[in-house]
C-alpha cells in the first residue's frame, strides 16, 4: 500500500492529469442547428463548457433595414424556422401597430390557427428530436408523421411548408382552402393518436425518465433572472405566457391551459411542450368553431395590396399598388414593440420608423438566445450525456438565436 | 511424439524472454508484461507436469496463480500512474 | 498433428513474446501478449487442461491484459517513456548472462532422460475434476485467493478514488 | 477419419454460412424492415434486379457491394496497424464463439453418430465468455487508434461496459450451471429433452438478467452508450468506412445471433422441441421402420427448431432496439454493478437453497 492520502489530495495534481478539450460541433450531430460547445472533460464530466453562437448568422437585422416594410416577410421565415408563422404574425403585428390599424377578426382568427399549427410543427420536432438523440428513433418518427401531417394542414393553407411567408401586413396572402375544417379534424385525430403512442414510449419510460428527471433544472428565479421565457420558463413553475399575459389577436376569447411544470428540469420542459400540443390543438378547434365569415384582409390599399382585379380597375387602387411595389408602404414615423409567443418563449420585434418605405431599425428578441445562454450554468459538472437532453429540451434554433 | 522435454523447454525460453525483458526494459508496464510471461511459462511447467503425474493439484496451482497475476494487475494497473510519471533517477 | 500443432503455437507464442519485450510500443506489446497468452491457452488445451485453457483466455488474455491496455490507452506511455527505453549496458549484459545460466538446466534436460506422457485418465482436467479438488483439498488456498483478490480491489479502488471520505 | 473431418467441415460450413451468409445480411434487412413496420414507414424497397425488389431484401446486396468498392479510409495519425486489425478483432471472436453452440441433437445416421455442435467442449459456456471477453479488444482498439477524441471515448466506454457486463453475465449462468451440472452447452442442452426441464422454467430470472447483460455487451439500444452517436458522433467506429466499417456491423448482428442462440440454448431447450423429447420424435417419425430417413428427418426438424427460437429471441431484441431510448454511461455502470450482479448473486444463492431442500428437482 502506497502513502496515506494527505488532507489535500488533489488527484489531478497527484496524477498529472488533464482536461481532454473536444470541440462538439458544429457539426456534430447532436448540435442541431450550428452551434459549438468547446467541451474540458475530466473523464465523461463537463469542467467546462463555452456555448459558441452565431455560426448562422445572417445580418437578419441588418438585412431588414434595406428591405420594404413588405419585403421583410420572407426573412422572418428564417428565424424560428419550426414555426414561420408566428414570427410573420409578430412582424405584422408590430407594423400593424406602429400603423395603427386592427386586421378584420377573420384575420385574426386565422392567424392564431396558423399560429398554433406553427406552434404544434415545431414542438412536434423539438420532442421528436430529443427522443431521438436519446436513442429513441421510434418515437421521433412517430413526432415527425404527426409534423408532417400538420405541415400538410398548413401547405394547403399558404403552399409552403417550411418558410411560410403566410402574412401580410394588414392582412394574409389567402383566405382559408375550403374544407379546412374537415381536414383539421381527420389530422388532430391522426395527431392525437400519434401523440398518445409517443406518450406511451417515453412519458413513463424508465430508461427516459432517469435521462431526463434531475437534469438540467433551473429554479423560476433564476429562470427569470436569465430572461427565459416560453415552455423553458414554464417548467420552471413560473406561469407566463405572451398569449395570456399580454393577449394579442384573438387568444383572449379561447379558453386553454398554460402547463407549468415544478423543477424546470428536461422532464418538465418535455412535459410542459407535450401538454402545449393538445392545447395548441384545443385552441384551434375553438378557433375555427368561433371563427367569422368575412374579408381577411383591411380594406386599404394604402397598407394591404389590394388584388389583382381591384388594382388593374381602380385608379387609386393602381396608384397604391404602384407606389407600395416602388417605395414600399410609409409607416407613420414612430418606434414599436410588439411580442408573440413564440414556439419557444417570447418572441418580440422592436422596430424604428422614420416614415419612409423602409425600416430603420429592427430589433428582434429571440427567446433563444438568454435560455441557450444559461446552458453552461445548467451543465457544468455533469456528464456529457446530460448535455444531449438539455441541449434538445432548451431548444436552440439556430436562424432565431443567431439571425 | 511430443515429450514433456519439449513443453520444459518451450517453458525455459518464455522464461527466460521473460527475464531478458524484466532486466533490460525501463517501461514499468513492459516490466510488468514480462513478469506476466515467466508467470505463464511456470504454469505451462505446472500443467505439463500435472498431465504427466496425472494429478490435477498442478491445475490448482495455475488457478492460484492466475488469482496472485489478477491480483498485482489490478493493484499494479492503479499504482502505475505514480511510478510511469514521476520518473527517479536510474531504475524506476 | 500434435507436433504441428505443438510447433505452431510454441513457436507463435515464443514469437509473441519475443514481440511483446522488442516492440517500442506499449500498446503493440501489449497485444503481443495477448496472443502469447492464447497461444499457451492452446498449449494448455493440447494437454487436456481444458478448464485451465477457458480461464487462460478468460482471466489472463480477457481480464489482466486488458487492464494493461487500459493503462496505457490512458495513459498514452508511448511519449512519456518511449524515448528512453533500453536501460544501462551493463543491465543488457546481465541480462544475456542470467539468461543463458538459465539455458542450463534446459540443455542438461535435453541431454538428459526423455519424459514421456502417459495417457490421460478419464475426466482428467474437466471442469469438475478440477472444481473438486479445488473445493475440498485446496479450499484453505482457495479463499486465501479470494480473499487476496478482495484486497487487491478494496486496494485499487483506494488508490485511484478521486475523492476519499 | 476422413468422415469426422468432412463432418466436422460440413458442421463449420454450416455454422459459419448460417451466421454470415444468412443471419448477418438478412439481420440488416430485418432491422430496417422491423423498425419501418414500426414507425408506420415502408422502409427499403428502391434496390431492383430487374424490376423485382422482393421486399428491399436487395439493399443487403446493394450495400455491400457498396461499401466493398468505398474508399478504405485511415485518418491521420491512426495506428495504422491496429486501426486495420481491430475490425477483424471485434467480428473474429463473435463468429467463433458460434463453435460450441449445439444446433441439433445426437443423431445415428447409416450407423455413423452425428453431433451437431463443431466443437462438444467440456467448458463450452465458459468458452463463449472467454471469446467474447476478447471481442472487447477490438471495440477498444478501433476507438483507441482512430485518433479521434470522440472514438477514445467511445472505445473506453465500450471497454469499461463490456468488462463490466462479462463479470454480470458469468455469474447469470452460474445458477443455471448449477442446476444442469454442467458447463458443457451439449450436456445442457441433452438434458432440456423435457420441457419441464427447460431453463426458462426455473430460472426465468436468470434469463432477464442474462439477457440484459447479453444485450450490454453486444452495445445496442439501450446500451448502446459506446457508440451514441447523439454524443460521440459515432464513437468507436467513427473513423471507419468500406468493408471494415462492414465488419463492426457484421460483428455486431453476429453477436445478436450468438446471443439469441446461447439464449435458446441454455433457457430455451435448444433444438427441442415443446413436449416433445427426441426420442419420441423419431418413434414418431417412424423410427422403427426407417431408423435414418426418420433420424434424418428428426435432424432437420431439430435444426428448424433452433433457427425458428433464434429468429423469435432475435426479434424480440430487435424490437427492445426500436422501443427504449438510450441510457446514460453512469446508469449503465450503475445497472450493471448495482443491480444485475447483486441480483444475479442472489439467484446464485437462491438456486443453491432450491437443489439443497429439493424444491427444484435437478434433471
Amino acid at each position: 500500500m502506497s502513502e496515506q492520502p494527505k488532507k489535500d489530495y488533489d488527484f489531478h495534481k497527484e496524477h498529472h492529469t488533464e482536461l481532454l478539450t473536444v470541440n462538439m460541433g458544429p457539426s456534430h450531430p447532436a448540435t442541431h442547428g450550428t452551434v459549438k460547445f468547446m467541451l474540458a472533460l475530466d473523464g465523461e464530466t463537463i469542467e467546462n463548457i463555452e456555448v459558441d453562437v452565431g455560426y448562422l448568422h445572417r445580418g437578419f437585422e441588418k438585412e431588414c433595414e434595406a428591405q420594404t416594410w413588405t419585403g421583410v416577410f420572407p426573412y422572418t421565415d428564417r428565424l424560428d424556422y419550426l414555426a414561420s408563422v408566428i414570427n410573420n404574425v409578430g412582424y405584422a403585428m408590430t407594423v400593424e401597430k406602429l400603423i395603427g390599424i386592427t386586421t378584420p377578426e377573420r384575420c385574426q382568427y386565422i392567424r392564431v390557427i396558423t399560429s398554433e399549427l406553427a406552434r404544434m410543427g415545431a414542438h412536434f420536432t423539438c420532442l421528436g428530436a430529443g427522443a431521438l438523440e436519446l436513442g429513441a428513433l421510434t418515437a421521433f418518427i412517430y413526432f415527425v408523421e404527426a409534423r408532417e401531417m400538420v405541415w400538410d394542414l398548413i401547405e394547403s393553407v399558404c403552399g409552403a411548408r417550411l418558410t411560410h411567408n403566410y402574412v401580410r401586413i394588414g392582412g394574409l396572402t389567402s383566405d382559408l382552402p375550403d374544407g379546412f375544417a374537415g381536414n383539421v379534424k381527420t389530422t388532430f385525430k391522426e395527431c392525437r393518436r400519434l401523440w398518445i403512442d409517443f406518450d406511451k414510449l417515453l412519458t413513463k419510460n424508465r430508461i427516459f425518465l432517469d435521462r431526463m428527471r434531475d437534469v438540467g433544472g433551473i429554479s423560476s428565479a433564476d429562470a427569470k433572472a436569465w430572461g427565459f421565457t416560453g415552455p423553458c420558463l414554464r417548467a420552471a413553475g413560473v406561469p407566463y405566457d405572451v398569449r395570456r399575459a399580454e393577449p394579442y389577436l384573438v387568444y383572449d376569447r379561447v379558453d386553454f391551459e398554460i402547463p407549468v411544470g415544478e423543477t424546470g428540469d428536461n422532464y418538465d420542459r418535455f412535459q410542459v411542450r407535450l401538454e402545449e400540443i393538445e392545447q395548441s390543438m384545443r385552441i384551434v378547434e375553438q378557433c375555427l368553431v368561433q371563427m367569422p365569415e368575412g374579408p381577411v384582409n383591411v380594406n386599404n390599399p394604402e397598407w394591404r395590396q389590394p388584388s389583382k382585379d381591384l388594382s388593374s380597375g381602380n385608379i387609386e387602387y393602381m396608384i397604391h399598388h404602384f407606389k407600395n411595389v416602388l417605395e414600399g408602404i410609409h409607416v407613420p414615423k414612430g418606434e414599436a414593440y410588439q411580442a408573440v409567443e413564440g414556439a419557444n418563449g417570447e418572441l418580440g420585434y422592436y422596430i424604428v420608423s422614420n416614415g419612409s418605405g423602409y425600416p430603420v431599425k429592427m430589433r428582434v428578441r429571440p427567446p433563444c438566445f438568454p435560455i441557450t445562454s444559461a446552458l453552461p450554468m445548467l451543465i457544468k459538472g455533469r456528464l456529457i450525456a446530460d448535455l444531449i437532453p438539455t441541449f434538445d429540451m432548451l431548444n436552440l434554433i439556430g436562424g432565431e438565436c443567431d439571425r | 511424439m511430443i515429450t514433456v522435454n519439449h513443453y520444459i523447454a518451450l517453458s525455459a525460453v518464455l522464461f527466460v524472454i521473460g527475464v531478458v525483458g524484466v532486466l533490460t526494459r525501463r517501461n514499468i508496464i513492459i516490466v510488468m508484461m514480462s513478469i506476466e510471461i515467466m508467470l505463464n511459462a511456470a504454469n505451462l511447467l505446472l500443467v505439463t507436469f500435472a498431465r504427466q503425474s496425472g494429478d490435477m493439484t498442478g491445475h490448482v496451482f495455475v488457478f492460484m496463480v492466475m488469482a496472485v497475476a489478477a491480483a498485482e494487475a489490478a493493484r499494479g494497473a492503479c499504482d502505475h500512474p505514480r511510478v510511469v510519471q514521476e520518473p527517479r533517477d536510474g531504475g524506476y | 498433428m500434435e507436433i504441428l500443432m505443438f510447433n505452431l503455437l510454441g513457436g507463435l507464442s515464443v514469437a509473441l513474446a519475443l514481440g511483446a519485450i522488442i516492440s517500442k510500443r506499449p500498446v503493440n506489446s501489449a497485444i503481443n501478449l495477448i496472443g502469447t497468452m492464447f497461444c499457451l491457452a492452446g498449449l494448455f488445451a493440447m494437454q487436456d487442461a481444458h478448464l485451465i485453457a477457458a480461464l487462460q483466455v478468460l482471466v489472463y488474455a480477457g481480464a489482466i491484459m486488458a487492464l494493461f491496455l487500459f493503462v496505457i490507452m490512458l495513459l498514452n506511455v508511448r511519449e512519456k517513456v518511449g524515448a528512453e527505453s533500453r536501460r544501462q549496458p551493463y543491465w543488457q549484459l546481465l541480462a544475456v548472462v542470467s539468461a543463458g545460466a538459465l539455458f542450463v538446466p534446459l540443455v542438461t534436460l535435453g541431454g538428459g532422460k526423455i519424459l514421456k506422457f502417459k495417457e490421460a485418465a478419464s475426466g482428467f482436467g474437466t471442469t469438475a475434476a478440477v472444481g473438486r479438488l479445488l473445493y475440498t483439498d485446496y479450499i484453505l488456498p482457495f479463499e486465501i485467493a479470494s480473499v487476496l483478490l478482495l484486497a487487491a480491489l478494496v486496494g485499487a479502488v483506494i488508490l485511484t478514488k478521486t475523492k476519499i471520505r | 477419419m476422413t468422415l469426422a473431418l468432412v463432418e466436422t467441415a460440413a458442421k463449420i460450413a454450416f455454422v459459419f454460412g448460417l451466421n454470415i451468409g444468412v443471419f448477418a445480411p438478412l439481420l440488416g434487412w430485418v432491422e430496417r424492415k422491423q423498425s419501418a413496420v414500426m414507425q408506420d414507414r415502408i422502409g427499403a424497397d428502391r434496390a431492383d434486379v430487374f424490376g423485382f425488389t422482393i421486399i428491399g431484401l436487395f439493399h443487403t446486396m446493394s450495400d455491400t457491394i457498396k461499401l466493398i468498392f468505398k474508399e478504405d479510409f485511415i485518418p491521420r495519425g491512426a495506428d495504422r496497424i491496429m486501426h486495420t486489425a481491430a475490425p477483424a478483432l471485434a467480428l473474429i471472436p463473435a463468429l467463433v464463439a458460434f463453435t460450441v453452440i449445439p444446433f441439433g441433437g445426437h443423431y445415428t445416421l447409416w450407423g455413423h453418430n452425428v453431433n451437431l455442435v463443431v466443437a462438444d467442449l467440456d467448458v463450452g459456456a465458459l468458452f463463449v465468455f472467454a471469446i467474447s471477453s476478447l471481442a472487447a479488444y477490438g471495440v477498444v482498439l478501433a476507438g483507441w487508434s482512430s485518433n479521434n477524441n470522440w472514438s477514445f471515448l467511445g472505445g473506453l466506454r465500450a471497454a469499461a461496459q463490456m468488462f463490466s457486463y462479462e463479470v454480470a453475465m458469468g455469474l447469470t449462468i452460474i445458477g443455471l450451471v448449477m442446476f444442469y451440472q454442467s458447463l458443457s452447452l451439449v450436456t445442457i442442452v441433452e438434458k432440456q429433452n423435457e420441457f419441464w426441464h427447460w431453463g426458462i422454467i426455473w430460472h426465468w430470472p436468470a434469463f432477464i438478467l442474462y439477457f440484459t447483460c447479453a444485450i450490454a455487451e453486444n452495445k445496442r439500444i439501450p446500451f448502446d452508450v459506446p457508440e451514441a452517436e447523439s454524443e460521440l458522433v459515432a464513437g468507436y467506429f467513427t473513423e471507419y468506412s468500406g468493408m471494415k466499417f462492414i465488419m463492426f456491423w457484421m460483428a455486431e448482428f453476429v453477436e445478436v445471433v450468438t446471443i439469441s442462440a446461447l439464449c435458446v440454448v441454455l433457457f430455451f431447450g435448444g433444438h427441442h422441441l415443446p413436449f416433445v423429447t427426441d426420442a419420441e420424435l423419431i418413434s414418431g417419425l417412424g423410427g422403427a421402420l426407417y431408423p435414418n430417413f426418420a433420424n434424418l428427418a428428426a435432424m432437420g426438424i431439430g435444426i428448424l427448431t433452433f433457427i425458428v427460437k433464434v429468429i423469435i429471441l432475435i426479434f424480440i431484441q430487435m424490437t427492445i432496439r426500436w422501443t427504449l431510448p438510450r441510457f446514460r454511461y453512469d446508469q449503465v455502470m450503475a445497472l450493471g454493478w448495482k443491480l444485475v450482479l447483486p441480483a444475479s448473486l442472489i439467484w446464485i444463492f437462491i438456486v443453491g437453497v432450491g437443489i439443497l431442500s429439493g424444491i427444484m428437482p435437478r434433471p
